[in-house]
């Protein structure tokens, strides 16, 4: 059962989008993982590349699209495994968007 | 097939046919469509080598790939209009690796020396908005076919290189102090490049031809209109000044100088005090700014020692 | 254009449903370098196939036509 | 097999030899980065765009590997190797500019190709901070290897360029082989050791005339370090690297580091008070 909070994360980076196209962070497949302490969260990201030019960009509006939910602490984590592939994109948005008891 | 004349194009154009092919062009049709795709290559180009010269002096690892990321964008916007340019029979290897320097159609700020980061920053700011104004035209707008669909991939990444500049220049104007300091003298110098960009104001200019095959769409005054509703408030809200403002009766915003003004590029400084004439500007256009030459040896260094390597044995 | 280069027509889609369209078109003096500078220059979307094909081994078996509609 | 999943888990000596071996790879990876950057003047523009395209592959791959060794916090000590050139552990042949065109496609057939090989090692690796980064990796340099032997195909269509291709090859062969690490040394033995890497240098030298050799092969092209053997269908190596003078932590011969050009370019990324993250 997914945790309120958490899903009140995802819902949030619904928001963020890739500054290099319109498509919300969660569509592109992107966030790999949330977890929620309190006023804490900490967030997994898959970038495109590793030489993502927006890598600062989609660091800044995470933080700030979180702290406007009311997260003092934001930790954003890169993760490479398995890595993002243009596969994980939309579909697997949804899915996991479904999985966290958010409408799609 | 009958031989087509400018009237019945235009007609046909009016109608929202869009042209596909260089047979179904007329002659005058063709040459302003030239003119106009090799003024955005050109811009496109030389904007790289001075986004470079700018590059090389990135704060971090982090930044210079976010400027690298940007030259490649602007390299690949003008292959795609070369390539337009080579559909309609011109020498593309040519146009790139054998004119001189002077020949190269791109805008005046593109002469000039990028020389620090927030020089870079700003540069995407003002001059890729103006890129972003004047390319969205005719992405809009344009009855060539081929480029208006080349132009979805442009308007799409210049809007990163436009956020990129906006960003970074509201979070250097944060940073206040010198820095701050240093983001006012680059805007200082590079506002006016910018509104002068859009060439000469509507009540001066004769017919058009890019208009009236509807190449594109706007105006001179109301592409430079655009600029300046979002390059104003830009400056506005990171507490930079700049000489424009808006006028609440016009509904419009309007430059506090009288533009064309001298410009002293050797001082990077304008002349407020001492307007121009349209002609005396494009005369200075004509001249060349400083890195003309500079940036057109970057682009074309190599090309002339490879070819005699390949040529060496009498290979084509 | 030099006689050694080619243009080549390049083709890409970003979903296994979507059929595979045409993108843009680069020149080549082999097929190899014709598919790593398509890769470069049409990399504004994440397309998970892309293919490039020489325009000179295309034939037309529909030519456009002039419309005068 | 055991699995280290953070420095602190590694045995000291292949903590130490790993540390060593990701600096050389982040130096090279960010030296390379700089000198595919300086390629607007390729004789294409096509060529010009890709060499801006690698590059930030490169340089990505080099923040991602300075992140990794973070996390070792051995003295990394960043300001004083900005003041000293000597501090730089890239691959020395990434020291100055390329001079042509050339120099170019060398670098990336050859000297990218031997960074792949050493990255491909790591696919199975005990390490697993590494382990899990090298796929993302592997997988954008592959097109840096089809922009190779699409230049290699293209030079050796004209005999002069052809020529001057060859006479390339022999000048970095003995580098670039040598830069794959020296069989027994002690930093080799720890990290095929301890299973960080799948092979030893040797091996890794054999991987690597097995991905040139063909496309060598393909193009015609006479490099006397590597053999073709008819029989077995593979490329052979012919000369083992001359080690004399040869510094195994830094993989280089000369401790002189990249010059004062390229230096400048790597100071300006530090010596700033811009506010960057």
């Amino acid at each position: 059962m997914v945790k309120p909070d958490e899903a009140r994360v995802w819902e949030a980076l619904r928001d963020v989008t890739d500054p290099e196209m319109p498509i919300s962070l969660v569509d592109m497949g992107m966030v790999y993982g949330v977890c929620v302490e309190g006023d804490r969260v900490r967030v997994q990201l898959g970038l495109t590349a590793t030489a993502c030019p927006a890598m600062e960009f989609i660091c800044q509006d995470v933080r700030e699209r979180l702290q406007q939910e009311g997260f003092d602490q934001v930790e954003i984590e890169f993760v490479w495994d398995p890595p993002w592939t243009k596969e994980r994109m939309t579909e697997e948005g949804k899915i996991a968007l479904r999985h966290w008891g958010v409408s799609v | 097939m009958p031989t087509l004349t400018d009237e019945a194009l235009k007609q046909k154009i009016a109608a929202g046919y869009l042209i596909e092919r260089p047979e179904e062009m007329t002659e005058r049709y063709k040459k302003a469509l030239i003119q106009i795709l090799l003024v955005q290559a050109d811009t496109e180009l030389m904007s790289a080598p001075a986004y470079y010269m700018a590059a090389c002096k990135a704060p971090s690892i982090n930044t210079r790939l976010s400027a690298y990321a940007i030259i490649q964008d602007e390299l690949g916007h003008a292959h795609i209009a070369f390539r337009l340019l080579e559909d309609l029979g011109m020498d593309k290897e040519y146009l790139v690796y054998g004119r001189k320097p002077h020949e190269f159609k791109n805008p005046y700020g593109f002469d000039q020396p990028l020389e620090s980061w927030v020089e870079l920053i700003v540069a995407n700011a003002f001059f890729d908005r103006a890129g972003i104004v004047l390319l969205g035209d005719p992405f809009k707008h344009t009855s060539y076919g081929p480029w208006k669909r080349a132009l979805a991939k442009v308007d799409k990444e210049e809007t990163f290189h436009l956020r990129h500049g906006e960003v970074w220049m509201k979070r250097l104007c944060q940073a206040g102090g010198k820095i701050k300091e240093e983001v006012q003298r680059a805007v200082d110098w590079m506002f006016p490049m910018g509104a002068e960009w859009f060439g000469l104001p509507d009540h001066m200019k004769r017919h058009s031809d890019q208009l009236e095959y509807r190449l594109k769409g706007y105006t001179n005054d109301q592409l430079r209109q655009q600029w300046l509703s979002a390059v104003v408030p830009l400056c506005e809200s990171c507490g930079v000044r700049v000489p424009a403002h808006f006028d609440p009766e016009k509904q419009q915003y309007v430059l506090d100088y009288p533009i064309p003004v001298e410009y002293d590029p050797e001082k990077k400084r304008w002349l407020f005090d001492k307007p121009i004439s349209w002609d005396q500007a494009f005369e200075r256009w004509k001249r060349r700014g400083p890195y003309n030459e500079h940036y057109v040896k970057m682009i074309q260094r190599e090309y002339q020692k490879f070819m005699g390597l390949l040529n060496g044995y009498g290979q084509a | 254009m030099r006689r050694d280069l080619k243009i080549y027509d390049v083709f890409a889609r970003q979903r296994r449903k979507d059929p595979l369209m045409h993108v843009g078109t680069v020149t080549a003096p082999n097929a190899d370098l014709a598919a790593a500078y398509a890769r470069s220059i049409y990399n504004e979307e994440p397309w998970i196939e892309m293919r490039v094909v020489a325009r000179q081994d295309e034939i037309a078996a529909i030519e456009l036509e002039e419309s005068f509609a | 097999m055991n699995e280290y999943k953070s420095p602190k888990e590694l045995p000291p000596e292949a903590q130490g030899a790993l540390f060593d071996l990701l600096l050389v790879l982040a130096d090279s990876k960010h030296l390379l980065g700089l000198r595919y950057g300086e390629w607007l003047s390729a004789p294409a523009l096509e060529a010009s765009i890709a060499a801006v395209s690698m590059a930030q592959d490169e340089f990505g791959h080099a923040r991602l590997l300075y992140g990794l060794l973070e996390s070792f916090h051995q003295e990394l000590n960043l300001p004083r190797r900005t003041e000293e050139p000597s501090q730089y552990r890239n691959l020395e042949l990434l020291d100055r500019a390329f001079a042509d065109w050339t120099d170019f496609v060398v670098a990336n057939t050859v000297l990218d190709t031997a960074m792949t090989v050493q990255l491909e090692a790591f696919k199975e690796s005990s390490y697993l901070p590494l382990r899990q980064r090298v796929a993302k990796m592997l997988q954008e340099e592959r097109f840096h290897f089809q922009h190779g032997k699409g230049w290699v195909l293209r030079l050796v269509s004209a005999p002069k360029a052809k020529a001057e291709l060859e006479h390339r090859l022999r000048i970095v062969w003995p580098t670039v082989s040598a830069w794959l690490g020296k069989p027994s040394s002690r930093s080799e033995q720890a990290l095929t050791g301890f299973g960080i890497q799948d092979t030893d240098s040797d091996g890794l030298r054999t991987r690597f005339v097995e991905r040139l050799g063909p496309l060598f092969q393909q193009a015609n092209l006479s490099v006397p370090m590597i053999a073709w053997d008819a029989i077995t269908g593979q490329s052979v190596l012919t000369t083992p690297p001359d080690w004399t003078g040869w510094d195994e932590s830094f993989r280089r011969f000369s401790r002189t580091g990249p010059d004062r050009e390229t230096f400048a370019q790597i100071e300006a990324l530090y010596a700033h008070s811009y506010p960057v993250e």
